[in-house]
């Protein structure tokens, strides 16, 4: 099956990602706001998306979630600011793939809530650990 | 004797000055009776051609281009297709597409008195029945042929211009519109004897019956005189008939189907009767449409008679050695009757005369079975109040002639002829044809 | 029933059922009506009916050259049209497989997209035909319903079409049963109006060039 | 230790993090077609909200709706959906039977008046009530009393949604769908034979975060699933568009992957997300195979002529209106002739014109 798109398409397509991805990068860094592009939504060939992929490179972050739904491979590209995520579910299957224009993508952070059960947890762990000590004085 | 100038007796009996009325009417029927019989005039017509002919057009309005009517006033309503609404509305309730549903629903979509009155003008005195319009029709309608259609239902209901119907008439009490048999007799006796020339009437078996227009009886003498001095001169045996001399056909023009099948059969019943096998016309135009083309409406079977018209018999005769001509020289441009060349197939022998004459043939822009029409043809010389749009449209004609710069202008038909003679008249134009069989026996060599 | 399906089954049978019906009875009532009289003799050497019949049908391709000039516009645009409507009902692979479908028969077709573009063309040459009926006197005074409605029912199916393929004004489905539903109105349409003139072309021509040919004139 | 309240609390409990549930919530908006920005407000909308209550009916069906949901092939992120409800209610996945059964539903409407969902699967038969019944009840009698207080019921598969295969010419059940049985309750069709899983649990997922029906087409399905049509969305697209198509199954143009459309591909006219979310977690789908659409996410598809008849081809064969048509005109021609024949001949015997010479020639 041959459907390689001709190189001006190719070409054309990836300067407009690159593009929208610049003015929200500005935007970014003078208002603060953050955006997302949905890639999976975006008709890529993997020709195409191996030419943005190489345009954007890759930076000074990596990151990997790994946890009992799945997994996220996160990664800041050259441009600081400019985040690539792809999502995967628990058997490795990609699910989508992102670009974040964000100081850190969202999904980077901890949670309020989940910071809350850990720190309810870990206070939890620290009395057991303290009675566990008196009990051995 | 009286030789009339004016071809068609009896001369107008209204002045010209008269207004001229929109329409006509002829007997005293009610409008209804009119319109009855004008729409049952149109179906006795409705056969296979005309209702092809009436189910086919695309209303592209191309016919407007070829008609000398709109082409010299830019009045659409000249548009030849046009010129058989009536007829069209007659066929549509008839044996159209929705015929059935309409006499179903009892809708009456005849056309209306007032219509046929006003139509009188565009079937009659706007049409030459010239087939222009037929040349040009991208489907091929022959339009000339449906407004003679049309004329029949007109006659029927008592619509046609009043000059045509008396002259009609004139030829239906007498057998012609020139006259008597003892008229004609007294006529072409004169005339042979002033011309010199022996005239054999009432031979009771010749091979060739001779017959005559009314136009040469009166003013063309000189052709009526000619014709006689080539037959006599080929020594032919031929005889004209008191009873049947008159060619030209005033049924077919004014769309009576009964004078008109009267006049044919006379002619061809006549030679069948003196044994003759050809029927030779004069220099007549529509004579050759009704006598070569209709004769066969009025036969159940071929008679053994042929009819040809005299361009053709000249043709045959000078091509098979029999008339030998001395050259001309000059230049002439020659005037194609539209009865004889574009409806009649005659487009090269009045070529391959001229060119037996020595004549160098200039032609004129539009010519040949392209020719424009002289302007009288179809009745309208005939027909006194058509004589302002006749003159716009002879017009157009005088330009393409003079155009030519020919030193000579000639034609072959007599109606066309006094057309062109009237247009002189009426102008000042000081250039009227010749004919062609003149010309061809006064050149003829001993 | 949705309206493609009813479009793409008793629509298009019932038109084609009257198509067939309306042709064949126009046609036929025109063959079996007898000719009033019989022919005079032809001229000598004048060829035969049936090569005077073929030879008119095509000759009236072409107006003859003493015309050209006052009627090329018009015939200009009016084969612009014909052919534009050939091209897009005979040689558009959809409608040869729609052909096929109940004939068997195929053949190559044009690129789609070069089909697009004659469709519009001749959406525009229809436009300026229209144009020159509404402002042309010579056209205005011969123009009846029959005209309109029949221009209508032609340009239909036309721009229909077009918006099937680019997808404009509603879904896909609706504009498709549109078009076939305005191929059905033409079709049924067809016998009893001027487009009729499809088939009609050809007596008319026929006939004419039989008459002025037997008398040894041109056509 | 007390019973987790929310669905944030819940998935806390069993250890998964908010992470997980935002990973969820990016895919579910991508796949649903919502802007990016809304995915931080899915994933809260979720874990905030409680375990909605789910009932699944199941009518004149053939499970494959519930295997295409459930997958039994293996568990993915779409697993994550029965966290976030509770099926209270099915007839082949849950453990009761009988009585119980039937009672843990009437419990379910009970608890969860106007705030559960219902799920139907299957036409229902209204030819005879005794079709298909459940613990003696007919399905529509089931459904009617069910739907009453629910919060919204979605309609899975084609059989709900049209009537279905059961459905079909000449329908012997009288089946019809769900959409003819309930009325005051909204309604959720998210066709297909079976549907795309993602479709139904994106949808689910869209109702327990946001509380609200998302934007339907007319014909009541998801736009974000059913707002393009296979063709629009289709890899082999641009060979439609050059006019390059296979003309068999096994020719050199199948072999390329051109265009299906003459094979009689109905994905001009089908609304689906087959060509983006594919099937099988997105191995393949019908298209890739080298089939063409069915056009199983529409009504009345296996009544629409061939599967193999290209779609500008009409459903019926048109070759015998043109023969019968044209025999029956050319008869009424002939007879249409002969009676014009006749009139004219009436017409001009009665023809008799007065002679106009006579009565006004005075010259």
């Amino acid at each position: 099956m041959s459907l390689a798109p001709d190189k001006e398409t190719t070409d054309g397509f990836i300067q407009a990602i690159l593009a929208e991805l610049a003015t929200r990068l500005a935007e970014l860094a003078s208002t603060g706001i953050e955006a997302q592009i949905d890639l999976r939504s975006l008709p890529m060939d993997p020709p195409k998306r191996a030419a943005l992929d190489a345009k954007l490179g890759k930076g000074d972050v990596t990151a990997t979630i790994a946890d009992r739904a799945g997994r996220t491979e996160v990664f800041e590209t050259r441009y600081a600011g400019v985040w690539r995520l792809a999502h995967y579910d628990m058997h490795d299957t990609l699910l989508m793939e992102e670009i974040a224009i964000a100081p850190v993508p969202d999904i980077l952070r901890a949670d309020p809530t989940d910071m809350a059960e850990a720190a309810a947890r870990l206070g939890a762990e620290l009395a057991l650990d303290t009675k566990k000590g008196h009990a051995n004085d | 004797m009286e030789i009339h100038t004016d071809h068609h007796a009896p001369p107008p009996l209204t002045p010209k000055t008269d207004p001229v009325p929109p329409y006509d009417k002829q007997g005293d029927m009610t409008d209804e009776e009119r319109v009855d019989a004008a729409f049952k005039g149109f179906v006795k017509d409705f056969g296979q051609d005309v209702a092809i002919h009436m189910e086919a057009c695309i209303h592209c309005g191309a016919c407007a281009h070829a008609c000398h009517f709109y082409q010299t006033t830019e009045d659409p309503q000249y548009t030849p297709i046009r010129k058989l609404e009536p007829f069209r509305k007659a066929y549509q309730r008839e044996v159209g597409p929705f015929a059935p549903l309409m006499r179903m629903l009892g809708i009456d979509s005849r056309p209306s008195v007032e219509e046929l009155q006003e139509w009188q003008h565009l079937i009659y005195d706007s049409c030459t029945l010239c087939g222009r319009c037929t040349t040009i029709c991208p489907m091929g309608i022959d339009i000339a042929d449906l407004v003679k259609s049309a004329r029949h239902g007109m006659y029927d209901a008592g619509l046609v211009p009043d000059r045509l119907s008396k002259i009609t008439r004139n030829a239906e009490a007498k057998g012609s519109q020139f006259g008597t048999p003892e008229e004609f007799i007294e006529t072409a006796n004169a005339i042979a004897a002033a011309f010199n020339v022996d005239i054999p009437i009432n031979k009771e078996k010749a091979d060739i019956l001779l017959t005559t227009a009314p136009g040469e009886l009166e003013g063309h003498h000189k052709a009526f005189a000619d014709a006689g001095k080539i037959l006599n001169k080929l020594g032919y045996n031929w005889t004209m008939s008191s009873e049947a001399f008159e060619a030209t056909n005033f049924g077919y023009l004014s769309g009576n189907r009964e004078l008109q099948k009267r006049l044919t059969t006379a002619l061809i019943d006549k030679a069948v009767e003196i044994g003759a096998h050809t029927v030779l016309l004069p220099e007549c135009g529509h004579a050759y449409g009704a006598a070569r083309w209709e004769w066969n409406l009025w036969y159940e079977k071929d008679v053994p008679v042929k009819v040809l018209h005299m361009t053709e018999f000249l043709d045959q005769e000078v091509g098979a050695g029999r008339i030998k001509l001395k050259p001309v020289g000059n230049t002439a441009t020659f005037h194609d009757p539209c009865q004889i060349v574009r409806r009649g197939g005659l487009t090269q022998a009045p070529r391959r005369l001229l060119k037996a004459l020595g004549i160098d043939l200039i032609e004129m822009k539009d010519h040949g079975d392209f020719g424009y029409c002289c302007g009288g043809g179809g009745g309208a010389l005939a027909n006194v109040r058509a004589a302002p749009l006749r003159h716009k449209v002879f017009d157009l004609k005088r330009k393409q002639i003079e155009d030519t710069g020919a030193e000579r202008f000639i034609t072959s038909c007599g109606q066309c002829r006094i057309t062109f003679e009237r247009g002189c008249q009426e102008t000042g134009w000081d250039h009227p044809p010749e004919s062609l069989m003149e010309l061809v026996a006064d050149n003829m060599i001993d | 029933m949705e309206l493609l399906d009813f479009a793409r089954g008793p629509a298009l049978t019932i038109a084609f059922a009257i198509f067939a019906i309306g042709v064949a009875w126009r046609l036929s009532s025109l063959l079996f009506t007898p000719r009033p009289h019989r022919r005079a003799e032809a001229r000598e050497g004048t060829p035969s009916d049936a090569k005077a019949f073929v030879r008119g049908v095509f000759s009236r391709f072409i107006p003859h050259k003493t015309y050209r000039d006052v009627v090329f516009a018009n015939h200009l645009n009016a084969y612009v049209f014909h052919i534009g409507l050939f091209i897009v009902v005979f040689l558009y692979r959809p409608h040869i497989l729609f052909i096929e479908g109940f004939t068997g028969l195929s053949w190559p077709a044009l690129p789609n997209t070069l089909v697009y573009g004659v469709g519009l063309v001749t959406v525009v040459s229809l436009g300026v035909a229209l144009a020159r009926r509404m402002t042309n006197p010579v056209q205005k005074i011969l123009t009846t319903f029959d005209d309109y409605f029949s221009w209508a029912l032609t340009v239909l199916p036309v721009l229909t079409g077009l918006l099937v393929v680019n997808g404009i004004g509603a879904r896909y489905e609706t504009l498709l049963a549109l078009h076939i539903l305005s191929v059905c109105a033409l079709l049924i349409w067809l016998p009893f109006g001027k487009l009729m003139h499809t088939f009609l072309f050809v007596l008319s021509r026929g006939v004419t060039s039989v008459r002025l040919s037997r008398r040894g004139a041109t056509f | 230790m007390t019973e987790p309240q929310t669905v944030g609390e819940m998935l806390a409990r069993k250890g998964i993090s908010r992470r997980a549930l935002l990973r969820y919530a990016a895919w579910v908006t991508s796949i649903m077609a919502l802007p990016s920005s809304m995915t931080r407000a899915m994933a809260q909308g979720i874990a905030d909200t409680k375990r909605m209550s789910v009932i699944w009916l199941s009518c004149q069906e053939c499970t494959a709706c519930t295997e295409s949901l459930t997958r039994s092939y293996s568990p993915t992120i779409d697993d994550l959906i029965f966290d976030f409800i509770s099926l209270d209610y099915h007839e082949a996945l849950q453990a009761a039977a009988g009585h119980q059964a039937e009672e843990a539903r009437l419990k379910a409407m009970e608890d969860n008046k106007d705030n559960y969902v219902v799920i139907v699967d299957g036409s229902i038969p209204l030819g005879n009530m005794g079709y298909s019944t459940v613990a003696g009840h007919a399905n529509a009698d089931v459904l009617r009393e069910t739907a009453e207080h629910a919060l919204a019921v979605v309609a899975v598969g084609s059989c709900a949604t049209w009537g279905g295969l059961p459905k079909a010419d000449p329908n012997p059940t009288g089946a019809v769908s769900v959409s003819q049985i309930v009325r005051n309750t909204p309604i959720i069709n998210i066709s297909g034979c079976p549907p795309i899983p993602e479709a139904m649990t994106g949808t689910l997922a869209h109702v327990l975060a946001f509380g609200q029906i998302p934007e339907l087409d007319h014909l009541g399905r998801p736009r974000a699933f059913f707002g393009n049509s296979i063709h629009d969305r289709c890899y082999r697209r641009p060979f439609y568009d050059k006019g390059l198509f296979a003309k068999s199954f096994d020719d050199e143009g199948a072999r390329k992957g051109w265009c299906l459309y003459e094979l009689g591909c109905k994905g001009p006219v089908t609304y689906n997300a087959c060509a983006t979310l594919k099937w099988n977690g997105g191995a393949s789908w019908p298209v890739q195979t080298g089939h063409g659409c069915l056009g199983c996410s529409e009504p009345d598809f296996w009544d629409r002529g061939s599967f193999y008849k290209p779609l500008p081809a009409s459903t019926e064969p048109l070759a015998t209106p043109l023969a019968a048509g044209a025999v029956a005109g050319v008869a009424a021609g002939a007879l249409a002739s002969r009676a014009a024949k006749t009139r004219r001949e009436i017409l001009g015997a009665m023809s008799k014109p007065k002679d106009a010479a006579d009565t006004t020639d005075k010259t």
